[in-house]
């Protein structure tokens, strides 16, 4: 058997991009899922996953590696930050799907649909704003908020983690577009 | 020469500084601080432009954003040249490089101002509209090109800009617009109720009006310096932003204002990694429009000389840039304001002849000072004229006799021409904000009738002119804004004490009466495009009675600077020749942007690689390295052909086609789309959302899926595979991908709400390698341990999970090609490391990598169709013979109603055929039309057209598919397609053309 | 650029987050097959397309995924109401009332 | 007067007192034979043919605003007829027939310069849909060429042909025939030559309410300058269109959305033709002012604000820099909206309605001001006779009902 390499949609996870105020790194693999379902669901899953899935939407709540993202009335993203090889990611489905044994759901890998990148820094929020519509001050967009929306031309999922800490997932074909962009944007805050 | 224009001292340049700099190649020096226009003016440069029409000689006219005149190119090098700038608006920095426009062969001496000398009333309003009709083909060859190159202003420029722009979504409680007294004021009341605060100015420096005062003092202290200490509070405060040199530049929908900032424009070196500009988008909870007045010129005879200005432009000069417009002035005035000139330019050592107020009784304080200070004011007195071409020489100045006789005139040597017409509120933001306008009959003059939710406007811009009433109408506004946008504000009262300035009061519009031959002269109303009082009568006297159709006619206020300086005279005009009062003939619409906005700045950082996201699949570098061509589909970058050693593209096709054929080749299917369809429902939901039959399917088995709108014509297809009961494996087209989830999400949400099924992209999770070819198998079976690949095992249509190279994979048998193929998927980022092992054992049989162009080829030899090549968008499934996809015994699907209208049941619909052209080398143009007779008469209906055409390696001759109306019952029959030099004879066959059986699919 | 309260979300959102999804309340019939030519165009086609307020859908595609209705006027382009997929119609009238306050 | 360089000489000495007005402003009368509602050059277009052709002389047309402030003096003026479908390109070459003589027939310089239109593709699929086309006018008649990317940069030289740009351009259909013309021209040109005929033109004046008689055929309207009695309407309201038919209680398959324009600062001539990128959205020309004229595309939502959204003239730009990177640095003058009806088909309906006496010319979306000779041409017949002129025929509201549409969205996805 050969040996099978995996190659991350950006290079390099880790390796910062140095902007003048604000840091961009492609963040390591994770497994990720879409959960859908309702409540009874939720429940179940939240034991498995070892977090208790949020049911406010667009907020995330983390435990340890594992966090859960509601980004819609039935939706959840769970995010193992721990868990990446296939096997495990495997032994994380059958947990799910055996905890949520009959209850009508949709659980589906999405691993390798996106792929995330840490933007951090003082001018995090800034860089961000030259592509994102959203309101990122503090009393709009708190620690803990996760949510669909757009940078630019792509879709992505905005994810404060911390004050001057955000994670960004994205689909991996659009991850270049959304690096790139941010890097231009974070390259350009020059004080005049 | 330099000094000459120069006040003795004060103005906010830096008179320590030096810059230097050319206009028109000369060079000139000026200071930090100044505007071009200033730094000429300082110079005792007064001819700066030539208007668009009569090329007349002008200079500046204003002091800021109105300025019609004075427009200039400004080439930073490299590519950075920029036409049409306002000298008033450009900031002088160390080697900044001007030029003149519209002008040849040199400003002064310019031939194009032989349309001023054309018999006059010639080139008059809608002059074309009448004339060079004759010979009808004279136009297009000889006058328009003619008019062309006479119109334009500037040069636009020649090289690829190398700046770079960008943009920022921002927020606020509160959005200032304008930072002048009321601005300020408002920015300051907002703040201190805890407000955040974009407080945002087009110019350089923030203080609007006050700036431009010298006497003034508010609370004991120069006005000027009260606007840098009330700056240096707001900056103190981190939830105020303030932003000079930022022009909002349109208001839409839901208090969502675009700002423009320069950045970079007024540095001498700029460091390169920041943007010329940004583009702000603001999302304002309220906002405070303090966009300020902007004064009106009296329309008299030669009103556009070189030395004829705003009065508060002067002023401007003389206060704040410490340059003297002219030696020896004439005031020509409506409003107080001009005698505030008349004191700031006699204070500044400019002499003031005389003060030429057109009211006839100016015998206020105002005029008394002005009297007590010597100077001679003359009421109920016009200017008649200007003599002087490049520059004023003396200005004619006349008495309005009792019986409204003008006459007769004086002349006046001077070589500076003040008007004082009055002042025009700036409501372009509160009007694009769809905000009424009131006007006030008294005071002459358009004002917000009442505020636009979510906004206010204070100081000037409202019709409230006084400093101090300026300032408590701003910090209202300020105050009742920041409460608005849900801050607490606790009453509080501040009226400051303002003293030393003259308020404006009185103005006037329209045309001021002289005793010239009306023949001869000509009166500006819009200096830019030429348009005169008398183009404004004659447009009236057309039947043009609408303002818009006089705007149009006549193309007033249609110039650069939008009609700042003349739409309210022109309407004027206009309402006197219709015999009407003013707001019966109403104003014409105000549209963004205020001023002009770099195109760049829409665009942002949308260039580029940036442009669009360029989607890769996770095999591309390999391709690449391959030496892969490319296509663009969608977003996605495809490997179109991948050629060897110098290959052509044909040559390259038909290898890859011949290989697949004879042994195999791997094909990057990664971006066709993919859902994941779960849930007790699905296969009901996909019962209703394709044409298909679904409940019957068992696990592990797929099926070819058809999907149509409702309207009933085919508008995605793709293979589905059952993974569990309650799990399909949905894909889609590449480019269907997004429209078709949004299509299912649509009927699910909306229409079958009932259904417990969920849906979820899986695009991007699977890299998909198309495994095709008679030795597929075996290519696969080594690197496949736990999934059992036999013919009897895995049929045809059928689908299993399992692992390859040790990776997690879902197995498809499914062939495109006609060939024994599978499809594998895999987790994307394993896609290059399986497809490399895959790749590595196909080797041992031969195998090619193909792209796009060749499997294009493969699946027309057997026939499939391809949406959106051998569909548009009007095909039905029976069009297509693709019958056999309906579930015939299902109630209802999406698009089966539609499907039962009279036009879709007819015969003579067009068919989905096989083409065989007679001499088998030659390959039929896509998108050719087919007809029945070889040389058809013009205007003979097309039978259909070609939809796919290849030379085929299998056959060994061409091929084409075609949509042919009755096309099912012309087979065997010869048609034609006609091509520029002959017609091209075809037989009509079955649309499958190899291995009709299946049998190779089956092996 | 609009802004859209998602009922959802429960929060403004950029209109560049949303898919505009036409008239609302244009129903399906449960069985179509039995709907005639004319109907059946007048579903497919007609539509109101008022100058004045609107009842349409809005999908938020870039946010929460859900589809729901909005009560616009066309010609402020300002929204009197959002509500779920589902939910009645509002009385008009109401609203209007209502905003004119 | 007519209008030529003489008459021009004379009342320029003359102090330019003796031009009469271009068109009467009457009061509407009572009645009227045949009643035109919206005043834009479709609906003046209308009035002239039927006047000029069918002999109708007692007839109006009412406009609620101001003539030609509609669509007619608000679009990008692209004229071209090189259209996929043979129904469209029939009624589209009309029109361009009619547009090569119209400043002579009218006796007003309307400024038709057929200077080009060249529609950039940018991928395989492009150039399979464009050489369709190409294909499909020859048979019919109608110039389009097939360009490479080097002969669509001969023929517009600022056109960037890198084939390193993100979406390159792979080639070109060009129309030569097609190209621009004065938008506001228009207008006053039909109203001044209708008007000479003895239509009557009445601005400022708004039907409100259609009354249908007994038989529910037409009787007359309430306009804002009082009731006009006729039996005989045709409704040209383009993006008001659904408005005015409700009132006679007829429900249209049209919605209607803010498109936008805009224009540059004027400057010298750097573009010689018109191009079209519809894969990128971009539509760019230069007009004999000198500013550049560029369309934008339509607001996703139905509207009636005239204005539309600060993204989609961004996105334009954005677009236009791409292909003329020279024009980075111009600067925008005004953007503005128009509101156009969209038919589910993107082809116009031009026909009778299920009212009798009423007719309706609605529909032509973001491309119908290149139809507007043609329209009010083949309408004129279909109004004064009561049957549609063969080139219309197609053209139905029923052809919502049958399924018979004329797809031209569907084939090529082609604006203006
Ligand atoms: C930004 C933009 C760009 C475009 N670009 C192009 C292009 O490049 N090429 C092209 O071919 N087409 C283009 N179009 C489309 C083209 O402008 C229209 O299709 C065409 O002008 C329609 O002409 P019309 O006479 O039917 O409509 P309009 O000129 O809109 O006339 C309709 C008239 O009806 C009046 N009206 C409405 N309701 C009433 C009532 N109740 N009572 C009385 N009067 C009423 C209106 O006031 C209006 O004046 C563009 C449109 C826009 C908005
Ligand atoms: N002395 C005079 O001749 C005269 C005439 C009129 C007004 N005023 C005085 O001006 C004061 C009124 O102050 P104010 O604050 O209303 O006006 P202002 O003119 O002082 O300030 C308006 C400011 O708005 C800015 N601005 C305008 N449009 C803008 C836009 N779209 N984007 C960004 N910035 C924009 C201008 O650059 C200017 O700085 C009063 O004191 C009044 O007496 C004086
Ligand atoms: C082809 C064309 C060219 C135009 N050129 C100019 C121009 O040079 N200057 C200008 O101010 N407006 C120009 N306009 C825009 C009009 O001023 C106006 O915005 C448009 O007719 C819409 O009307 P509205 O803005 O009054 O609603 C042009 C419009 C068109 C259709
Ligand atoms: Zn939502």
């Amino acid at each position: 058997m050969p040996e099978i390499a995996r190659r991350p949609a950006l290079p390099a996870p880790g390796e910062p991009f140095p902007g003048v105020a604000v840091t961009l790194a492609p963040l390591p693999a994770a497994a990720r899922f879409v959960l859908r379902g309702d409540l009874a669901a939720v429940a179940a899953a939240g034991n498995a996953f070892g977090v208790a899935l949020p049911s406010r939407i667009n907020t995330a709540s983390t435990l340890g590696a594992r966090s859960a993202l509601m980004l819609g009335p039935d939706e959840w993203l769970l995010v193992a930050d721990d868990t990446s090889a296939p096997d495990a990611t495997w032994a994380l489905v059958r947990a799910l799907e055996s905890a949520l044994g009959t209850v009508p759901h949709s659980l589906v890998d999405v691993s390798h649909r996106q792929t995330a990148i840490r933007v951090e820094g003082h001018e995090a929020a800034l860089t961000l704003n030259a592509a994102v519509p959203l309101d990122l001050c503090e009393e709009a967009f708190p620690v803990g908020m996760a949510t669909r929306t757009i940078c630019e031309k792509a879709e992505i999922v905005l994810w404060r983690t911390g004050p001057r800490a955000f994670r960004v997932e994205v689909w991996r074909s659009f991850a270049p577009y959304v690096m790139d962009l941010l890097s231009a944007v974070s390259q350009e805050n020059v004080p005049d | 020469m330099t000094v000459s224009f120069r006040t003795a001292s004060g103005g906010r340049i830096d008179r320590d500084r030096t810059i230097r700099f050319t206009f028109d190649g000369t060079a000139y020096r000026g200071h930090p601080g100044d505007t071009l226009a200033s730094a000429l003016l300082a110079n005792g440069v007064r001819l700066m432009g030539r208007s668009f029409k009569y090329h007349r000689p002008r200079g500046v006219l204003a002091a800021g954003a109105e300025e019609p005149n004075a427009l200039v190119s400004v080439d930073r090098g490299g590519g950075r040249w920029t036409p049409n700038l306002r000298a008033t608006q450009v900031e002088l920095h160390e080697g900044l490089v001007a030029t003149s426009q519209n002008r040849w062969p040199s400003l002064s001496h310019d031939v194009g101002e032989l349309n001023d000398v054309v018999p006059p009333g010639v080139f008059s309003a809608g002059f074309y509209y009448k004339t060079f009709m004759q010979p009808a083909s004279a136009w297009a060859n000889l006058y328009e090109p003619f008019i062309r190159r006479a119109a334009g202003l500037g040069q636009a420029p020649s090289q690829a800009d190398p700046d770079h722009y960008t943009h920022r979504y921002a927020f606020c409680d509160v959005l200032v617009v304008g930072a002048g007294a009321a601005g300020l004021a408002a920015a300051l009341a907002a703040a201190q109720a805890g407000a955040r605060v974009i407080l945002c100015d087009e110019q350089a420096e923030c203080g609007g009006g006050l700036l431009g005062e010298r006497d003034a003092v508010i609370d004991g202290v120069p006005a000027s310096d009260w606007a840098a200490s009330t700056l240096a509070t707001l900056s103190g405060d981190k939830r105020v932003t303030l932003l000079p040199r930022t022009q909002c530049f349109g208001a839409y929908a839901q208090n969502f204002f675009g700002l423009v900032q320069r950045l970079t424009d007024h540095l001498p070196h700029p460091d390169p990694r920041m943007p010329r500009e940004r583009l702000w988008k603001v999302r304002a909870r309220q906002v405070v429009l303090a966009t300020g007045a902007i004064e009106r010129p009296l329309v008299f005879p030669e009103n556009d000389r070189p030395g004829v200005m705003l009065a508060g432009a002067a002023r401007a000069y003389v206060n704040r840039y410490g340059a003297k417009p002219g030696d020896r002035a004439v005031v020509f005035t409506a409003c107080d304001s001009g005698y505030a000139a008349a004191h700031d330019l006699t204070a500044a050592g400019i002499v003031v002849s005389a003060i030429v107020d057109l009211r006839p009784g100016p015998d206020g304080p105002v005029a008394a000072t002005a009297r007590g200070a010597g100077l001679d004011v003359r009421s109920n007195a016009v200017v008649t004229g200007v003599e002087g071409r490049l520059g004023v020489r003396a200005a004619m100045v006349a008495t309005i006799a009792g019986n409204g006789l003008v006459g007769p005139s004086e002349r006046i040597s001077c070589d500076l021409v003040l008007m004082a017409g009055g002042w025009t509120p700036a409501v372009h933001l509160h009007s694009q904000m769809r905000g009424k306008l009131r006007f006030d009959a008294e005071r002459e003059m358009y004002v917000p009738a009442a505020p636009v939710e979510g906004s206010r406007s204070a100081g000037a811009c409202n019709g409230t002119f006084g400093i101090a009433e300026a300032l408590a109408e701003g910090f209202s506004a300020g105050a009742d804004a920041a409460r608005a946008a849900g801050r607490e504000w606790s009453e509080r009262d501040w009226s400051p004490v303002v003293s030393g300035e003259i308020v404006p009061d009185g103005g006037f519009h329209g045309a001021v009466p002289h005793d010239r031959d009306v023949q001869k002269v000509k009166a500006f109303v819009d200096f830019q495009n030429d348009v005169t009082e008398k183009d404004i009568r004659l447009a009236v006297r057309e039947g043009f009675r609408s303002i818009e159709h006089v705007k149009r006619y006549t193309t007033n206020g249609m110039a650069t600077d939008q009609g700042k300086t003349s739409n309210m005279n022109g309407l004027a005009i206009a309402a006197g020749s219709l015999g009407k009062p003013i707001p019966e003939v109403g104003l014409t619409t105000f549209r963004a942007p205020y001023t002009p906005v770099t195109f760049g700045a829409f665009a942002g950082h949308s260039r580029g690689d940036l442009f669009d996201p360029i989607r890769r699949t996770p095999t591309h570098d390999w391709a690449r390295a391959q030496g892969a061509v490319f296509e663009d589909v969608g977003m996605w970058k495809r490997a179109w052909y991948i050629p060897r050693g110098g290959e052509t593209m044909h040559a390259a096709v038909l290898r890859e086609c011949r290989t697949v054929r004879e042994t195999g080749g791997l094909f990057d299917a990664s971006t066709l789309g993919k859902i994941e369809v779960v849930g007790p429902d699905a296969a009901e939901f996909l019962n209703r959302l394709y044409t298909n039959p679904w409940t019957k399917l068992e696990t592990g088995r797929c099926r070819y899926g058809l999907m149509l709108n409702e309207a009933g014509f085919v508008m995605d297809d793709g293979v589905v595979g059952r993974l569990a009961p309650d799990r399909f494996h949905v894909t889609t087209t590449t480019g269907g991908a997004p429209r078709v989830l949004a299509h299912m999400e649509d009927y699910l949400q909306t229409e079958f709400p009932e259904l417990r099924v969920w849906l979820t992209s899986t695009t991007e999770q699977w890299a998909v390698i198309a495994v095709q070819g008679p030795n597929a198998r075996a290519v696969l079976q080594p690197l496949v341990a736990d999934i059992d690949m036999a013919r009897e095992a895995m049929p045809h249509m059928s689908v299993r999970e399992g692992t390859i190279c040790g990776v997690p994979a879902r197995l498809f048998r499914v062939s495109f090609t006609g060939e024994l193929g599978f499809e594998v998927n895999v987790p994307a980022e394993y896609g290059q490391a399986v497809w490399e092992a895959i790749w590595a054992e196909s080797q041992k049989h031969g195998f090619c990598a193909y792209g796009t162009e060749a499997m294009h080829v493969l699946r027309a030899e057997k026939g499939y169709i391809i949406v959106g090549q051998e569909t548009d968008g009007t095909v039905t499934p029976s069009d297509l013979g693709l019958d056999w996809a309906i579930g015939k015994a299902k109630p209802d699907f999406v698009g089966k109603r539609s499907l039962a209208r009279p036009d879709m049941l007819k015969p003579d619909r067009k068919q989905l055929v096989g083409l065989l052209t007679v001499d088998p080398a030659v390959v039929l143009e896509e998108g050719a039309q087919i007809t029945a007779e070889a040389s058809p008469v013009k205007g003979t209906a097309a039978l259909g057209h070609v939809t796919s055409a290849y030379e085929s390696a299998a056959l060994g001759r061409s091929i084409a598919m075609a949509l042919v109306a009755g096309g099912r019952s012309r087979l065997g029959e010869t048609l034609y397609v006609p091509m520029p030099n002959a017609a091209i004879a075809v037989t009509v066959v079955e649309p499958v053309f190899l291995d009709r059986e299946g049998s190779r699919l089956d092996a | 650029m609009l802004l859209i309260r998602c009922p959802y979300c429960q929060t403004d959102r950029p209109e560049l987050e949303f898919r505009y999804g036409g008239e609302a309340h244009v129903s399906r019939a449960q069985d179509p097959s039995s709907v005639p030519d004319a109907a059946w165009a007048e579903f497919l086609y007609m539509r109101t397309n008022p100058k004045g307020f609107h009842v349409e859908r809005w999908r938020h595609t870039h946010g929460c995924g859900r589809f729901f209705n909005a009560v616009r006027h066309t010609v402020t382009d300002r929204f009197l109401a959002t509500y779920r997929a589902g939910e009645p119609k509002p009385d008009l009238e109401a609203l209007a009332r209502e905003a004119a306050r | 007067m007519r209008f030529n360089a003489l008459n021009l000489l004379r009342q320029a000495f003359g102090g330019n007192i003796g031009w009469p007005e271009q068109w009467r402003s009457p009061d509407p009368r009572s009645a009227y034979d045949a009643v035109i509602v919206g005043g834009g050059g479709h609906g003046l277009a209308t009035a002239y043919y039927m006047a000029k052709e069918h002999g109708l002389r007692n007839i109006a047309v009412v406009e609620k605003g101001w003539l030609g402030g509609g669509n007619t003096g608000r679009n990008t003026t692209i004229i071209r007829s090189n259209y996929l479908w043979e129904e469209s390109q029939a009624l589209y070459e009309h029109a361009v027939q009619l547009w090569e003589t119209l400043s002579q027939e009218l006796n007003y310089n309307v400024m038709y310069s057929p200077r080009g239109v060249m529609m950039l593709a940018h991928n395989v699929h492009d150039v399979q849909v464009f050489k369709r086309h190409v294909h499909a006018n020859r048979l019919q008649g109608i110039d389009n060429e097939w360009l490479t990317p080097q002969q669509a940069q001969e023929f517009c030289p600022i056109l960037n042909v890198d084939p390193g740009i993100r979406y390159p351009i792979v080639g070109a259909a060009l129309q030569r025939r097609g190209g621009v013309a004065r938008h506001d021209a228009v207008a006053w040109g039909y109203a001044r030559a209708a008007s000479a005929l003895g239509v009557d033109i009445i601005q400022n004046c708004e039907v409100t309410a259609i009354r249908r008689g007994a038989d529910g055929a037409v009787e007359a309207l309430e306009t804002t300058r009082g009731t006009i009695r006729t039996k005989r309407v045709g409704v040209v309201a383009a993006g008001h269109t659904s408005v005015v038919m409700a009132m006679a209680g007829v429900r249209m398959p049209l919605e209607s959305y803010p498109l936008q324009a805009l224009v540059s600062e004027p400057v010298k001539p750097i573009m010689p033709c018109v191009v079209m990128s519809n894969t990128i959205h971009a539509y760019m020309s230069q007009s004999d002012k000198g500013e550049l004229v560029i369309g934008a595309g339509t607001d996703a939502y139905t509207s009636y604000s005239q204005t539309g959204g600060l993204h989609i003239s961004s996105h334009t730009l954005d677009a236009i820099c791409e292909l003329f990177p020279t024009v980075r640095r111009l600067r925008m003058l005004r953007n503005w909206g128009g509101i156009v009806d969209v038919t589910p088909d993107r082809s116009p309906i031009i026909g009778k309605t299920p009212v009798p006496g009423l007719f309706v010319n609605c529909g032509w979306g973001t491309g119908g001001f290149k139809a507007t000779p043609g329209s009010g041409h083949v309408f004129a017949h279909t109004v004064a006779r009561g049957e549609p002129h063969p080139i219309n025929a197609p053209f139905t509201l029923d052809r919502f009902r049958t399924g018979r549409l004329i797809d031209e969205a569907a084939a090529a996805a082609v604006a203006h």
